[in-house]
């Protein structure tokens, strides 16, 4: 069994109204240090298998086809044995 | 001409779109069921807007793997007609069938209002009845219209007439409080190189009848009639 | 106090009389699931016990009437073989702990009230109250309970096509968040709650069944306060993903046929609707709750009878459908299971696979104790009754004052909010929100359904009696304006908590007025709700009865709205205009008094006025039609014009103070609008039918000008296109 | 200067409708082995500040009052020093 964590976040390039908003609201409650903020998505997958060379190719191939958008997001992953 | 309205779980604008097709344009019209592997005959298909499965994730991410997108796939690689209405819109961009991608409204708000467009590019099978430049009024309902392109991309979709509606003020004038969503370069609606795969934010079947307001809509449908009906085009039947 | 004294039923909120009742029924001590589900089903929230005996006062029959309260939803014919289906619930404890989360659940919740019934829900309404815009925490609550109704209604594809918004101090840490469904069904497809038939299967679809919402129910029947903080699973998250497919689903199996009984799961999830189920029937029901699907594991009897978890509903059917019904929901990705059947023994028993968890009988459950609380008039009422307007100085510049008050919370534009809801899906919206009432058509019919949702709980306040009245009567106002025919209510009780004698005094006074109204203007209430303990650390929110009503236009191209259409129309008032200073928007917002007697309501000038105003609108007499309400007659022209975009030019029908003339409110008023050729038709029909009307100016240009009577000279000068941005801005202008 | 990550996740007794939406998705697409899977938010913010506590009581506070609603979610953090 592996515990896959993921993080998509928008590429740089890309606005990121949320954070923006987020950051605006921290700055109105008195957060005067708030420098930069910006937010994504964090998943957490555990994957049936004992194959570490599988989980990972999968990892991988889902993030590409359907958990990141590669026109306006990027990915990152690691990948953990865990117990069943 | 017969068109097809697929139904992915969570679609909600396929029973509008059909509708329109029906009881406004008085056409055949089926409905497709998101397993299907087929598109049994249908000269145009609409994918229609709502929900797709919750639009969990990004919208449009997860129906853009139901069975019967392969078919979709297909019949737009052969030429077929495909409008992608709001979520529509959104499922085509993740097939990759349009260009580009939504992120959430500027204002991270769901927006439902009326809003104007300039008709950009009239001789699409889906504008030909309208003017090139003409404004007209269509209804928005989305939370993520935001489209994105990267600028390059804007670039030769400007040159090809890809770029179809552009959100603009009541005169025709672009500006930014006539774009409800931050979308890159007022960008309402696009095609493909093709021209005959369309998507956009704005909902037309929400105005095609006059006791609705308005009626600036049909004309939409009827670019598709009167496109199938020319003569010399090369007619795609799924 | 060591609480490991306090005994298991005593903490589930029963007392210790009706722990002896329940010992009385069983004729033993009730085991723990057992006390668990007498608890929650004697509770106010399922059992009604403090208000039952009061709701019997309201008129619940009328000629359209199919179903009134008693089921999941009250039913009104509107012809042709159709009929609407309609309830309004509250969502007010979990929206002010989590605001997205529980006003989604919210319209869940009274979403499924609808489609259990048989019908399509086609459109939605909410009525909300908060406290200060200017509080950042108000902000959270309204910004946060706003984005829930979007986000759960808009992905179900039901169109949200009105309400209202009230801020007051009062409900700065216990929102009001009712949300109404509308539904629409035929005839012979109506379906209800009962579990007929010994031997039919007991079935429960769509989500599993988590460990969230336990004791949500009784959590409702409470206060707030630091406690409830750490209840938290008592709020869920909703998937309105899942909800879409259960609408589907379950409208498929009832169309084909197989459903003797269906009923959601609302509080008190399973224990309340299946006992429900087979206490409407007079049957009994065994359930094995071994087989309910379940989300985490390890869940206890008592977790699974009371989770409230979202998006489930119970069915009962015929043995032989049961592969049918299963392949109907596998079709929509959903599962059904068959946890029990119906019995004839009148016994509610309960297994958890071999081990025998409760064994009640079902009339126990379903008849709950009835409490009848003390009441007391309250000191303030007759004390805030005598104001005088006397002390209050008239405002030199009115102009100004208009202007403060387009931009007060509660007569500013509410686009902010309603803009975020998708209003127009089903093609059927011909009027959405920001109108006095919404309309829709009937697609396939000439006719036009109007919906509208109100209440005003600053004149409840102050006079329940008639603020109660004014709500019911104003409901029916607003859908007199556009033209419709009023069917039926629904209703929504907000208030404190019941034990206390001036909240319940509050409370019945506030029935007793709307019955009257229901009386006078023949509308039956069809189905409602009540919501108390809306307190926080002691201190009620104001008393606020909500009125959802439905009214039908026989021919849908002939509607009006308030909007000025031409410029040289003539304006006039329908009824008597009389206002006061006395409880006004006006007074609250400009000089920060509330109090002085409420506006007076004769309901049978109400009758005539609004029958008037109906007629005027079908025959085509009239071109728009608008009440006077928060801020008067300045306030209602303001925003005929707005929603014109045309100005007028009026002359004050009478003499007084001018802040009374131009921002007093009244009931029973009405601006409206007619080519100047029709004025005599319009009068004559008025004069027929025993109704003041008088011709106040006319539309034209592009300001608002007032003049006082006897030549006063102009009071109120203002540019149409400033109005709209103040009035449009306002709520905005906040975030 | 200090960079948190934020990882905001709903408690686990909390349904999760996305992680089942997205996981039923990668079942239909072929993916057997996924067993599991929540999606949560993932917050970088920067402080513009030098003192390491602050940054901690800062960032631990934005959390407990608006990053996170503490009803329905659970949160847990990192803090690293990073060139301003
Ligand atoms: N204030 C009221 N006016 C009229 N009917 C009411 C009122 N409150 C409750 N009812 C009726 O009592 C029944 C139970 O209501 P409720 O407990 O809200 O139902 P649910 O099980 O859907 O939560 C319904 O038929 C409802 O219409
Ligand atoms: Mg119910």
């Amino acid at each position: 069994m592996f515990e896959a964590r993921i993080h998509v976040m928008l590429k740089k390039v890309i606005l990121d109204p949320q954070g923006k908003a987020v950051k605006n609201g921290l700055l109105a409650m008195g957060y005067d240090c708030v420098d930069d903020l910006r937010v994504g998505k964090y998943l957490v997958l555990t994957l049936n298998t004992a194959d570490r060379a599988k989980a990972d190719r999968e990892v991988r191939e889902m993030c590409d086809r359907l958990l990141s958008n590669p026109v306006i997001e990027e990915y990152n992953y690691d990948l953990q044995e865990v117990a069943p | 001409m017969k068109f097809g309205v697929v139904v992915f779980p969570g679609s909600n604008c396929d029973a509008d779109c059909y509708h329109v097709i029906d009881q406004v344009l008085e056409h055949p019209v089926t409905y497709i069921w998101h397993q299907e592997k087929k598109l049994s005959g249908v000269d145009c298909v609409i994918i229609p807007g709502g929900f797709s499965y919750g639009d969990y994730l990004r919208t449009g991410a997860i129906a853009r793997f139901a069975p019967v997108m392969d078919e979709v796939i297909r019949f737009a690689e052969r030429g077929g007609l495909i409008l992608g209405i709001c979520n529509g819109f959104q499922i085509l961009l993740e097939a990759g069938l349009l260009p580009g991608a939504v992120l959430r409204n500027e204002s991270l708000q769901f927006r439902c209002h009326d809003v104007f467009l300039r008709v950009e590019n009239a001789a699409t099978p889906f504008t030909n009845r309208y003017r090139q430049g003409e404004v007209i009024r269509f209804p928005i309902a989305h939370g993520e219209g935001n489209y994105y392109a990267d600028p390059d991309s804007i670039k030769q979709m400007d040159e090809n007439g890809q770029i179809v509606f552009r959100y603009c003020l009541e005169n025709g004038e672009s500006a930014a409080q006539a774009n409800p969503n931050g979308a890159v370069g007022n960008i309402a609606g696009v095609c493909n190189k093709n021209g005959n795969i369309m998507g956009l934010m704005p909902h037309p079947e929400r105005c095609c009848e006059e006791i609705l307001g308005n009626t600036d809509g049909i004309l939409l449908f009827s670019s598709l009639l009167q496109w199938w009906g020319f003569p010399d085009q090369k007619r795609v039947t799924a | 106090m060591n609480e490991k004294m306090t005994p298991a039923w005593q903490e589930m909120g029963l007392t210790c009389q009706e722990y002896d009742k329940i010992c009385e029924i069983l004729g033993r001590e009730p085991n723990y699931v057992e006390t668990g589900i007498f608890a929650v089903l004697w509770s106010e929230h399922c059992g009604y016990k403090n208000s039952r005996p009061v709701l019997k006062k309201f008129p619940t029959e009328g000629k359209h009437v199919l179903q009134g309260p008693g089921e999941n939803a009250g039913i009104v014919d509107i012809g042709d073989n159709q009929a609407l289906v309609f309830k309004m619930e509250s969502h007010n404890h979990p929206s002010a702990i989590e605001p997205y989360q529980g006003a989604a659940t919210g319209v869940g919740g009274i979403v499924r009230d609808i489609f259990t019934m048989g019908a399509r829900p086609i459109a939605s309404l909410n009525s909300l109250r908060f406290g200060d815009p200017s509080d950042p925490l108000v902000r959270y609550l309204f910004s946060g309970v706003v984005a829930g109704i979007a986000g759960y209604g808009n992905c179900l594809g039901i169109p949200t096509v009105g309400g209202e918004i009230f801020f007051h101090p009062s409900f700065k840490d216990n929102p009001l968040v009712n949300a109404m469904c509308v539904g629409i069904v035929d005839h012979d497809q109506i379906r209800r709650g009962y579990a007929e038939g010994t031997g039919n299967l007991v079935m429960v679809v769509g989500a599993r069944t988590g460990r969230d919402g336990i004791h949500g129910c009784t959590f409702a029947s409470e206060e707030l306060s630091e406690e409830s903080e750490e209840r938290r699973p008592a709020v869920q998250v909703g998937d309105p993903f899942m909800e879409k497919l259960l609408i589907e689903a379950c409208l498929e199996v009832m169309k084909a046929g197989y459903v003797v009984g269906i009923q959601d799961l609302g509080a008190a999830g399973l224990t309340s609707s299946s006992a429900e189920m087979a206490g409407r029937a007079g049957a009994g029901m065994e359930l094995d709750i071994s087989l309910v699907p379940r989300r985490e594991e390890g869940m206890t009897p008592y977790e699974v009878m009371l989770s409230e978890s979202q998006e489930r509903m119970l069915l009962v059917l015929e043995p032989q459908h049961v592969e049918a019904v299963k392949r109907l929901f596998a079709k929509w990705g959903l599962e059904a299971v068959v946890i029990g059947k119906v019995t004839g023994d009148g016994i509610y028993r309960i297994r958890d696979g071999e081990t025998a968890v409760a064994e009640i009988p079902v009339k126990a459950l379903t008849e709950s104790p009835v409490n009848y609380p003390e009441q007391r008039e309250p000191e303030y009422y007759q004390r805030l009754r005598r104001w005088r307007a006397d002390d209050v100085p008239e405002p030199d510049n009115c102009t100004d004052v208009l202007w403060r008050l387009l931009a007060s919370p509660n007569i500013a534009g509410k686009e902010w909010a309603y803009s975020q809801y998708d209003s127009m899906v089903m093609l059927n919206t011909v009027v959405g929100p920001g109108a006095d009432a919404a309309l829709l058509r009937i697609k396939g019919t000439p006719k036009g359904l109007a919906l509208t949702a109100d209440g005003n709980s600053r004149y409840c306040y102050l006079d329940p009696y008639q603020g109660g009245a004014m709500a019911v009567a104003e409901a029916a106002r607003n859908l007199s304006c556009v033209g419709a025919e009023p069917l039926g209510l629904t209703d929504c009780l907000n208030f404190g908590s019941p034990e206390k004698p001036e909240i319940f005094w509050q409370f019945t006074r506030a029935v007793e007025g709307m019955s009257a109204a229901c009386r006078a203007l023949s509308i039956p209430v069809i189905s409602g709700n009540v919501s108390f303990y809306n307190e926080t650390n002691g201190e009620a929110v104001y008393p606020t009865p909500v009125v959802g009503m439905a009214g039908l236009l026989p021919d849908i191209s002939k509607y009006v709205t308030g909007a000025f259409c031409d410029p040289g129309d003539e304006i006039a008032l329908l009824g008597r205009f009389a206002p006061t200073l006395g409880a006004g928007e006006y007074l609250a917002f400009i000089h920060g008094i509330e109090a002085g007697a409420v506006p007076s309501l004769d309901l049978e000038q109400e009758k005539r006025v609004q029958e008037c105003c109906r007629r005027l609108v079908r025959e085509g007499l009239i071109k728009s039609a608008h009440d006077c309400a928060d801020g008067g007659l300045a306030a209602a022209l303001a925003e005929c014009c707005i929603a014109g975009k045309l100005g007028a030019d009026v002359a004050l029908p009478i003499n007084g103070r001018k802040d009374n003339i131009l921002f007093g409110e009244m009931q029973s008023c009405i601006v409206v609008s007619c080519a100047p050729g029709r004025l005599p038709a319009v009068l004559d029909n008025a004069a027929a039918q025993g109704v003041d009307c008088r011709v106040i100016g006319a539309a034209g240009g592009d300001r608002l000008l007032m003049r006082g009577a006897a030549d006063r000279g102009v009071l109120i000068d203002m540019p149409v296109e400033e109005m709209e941005k103040v009035w449009r801005g306002s709520i905005a202008s906040f975030f």
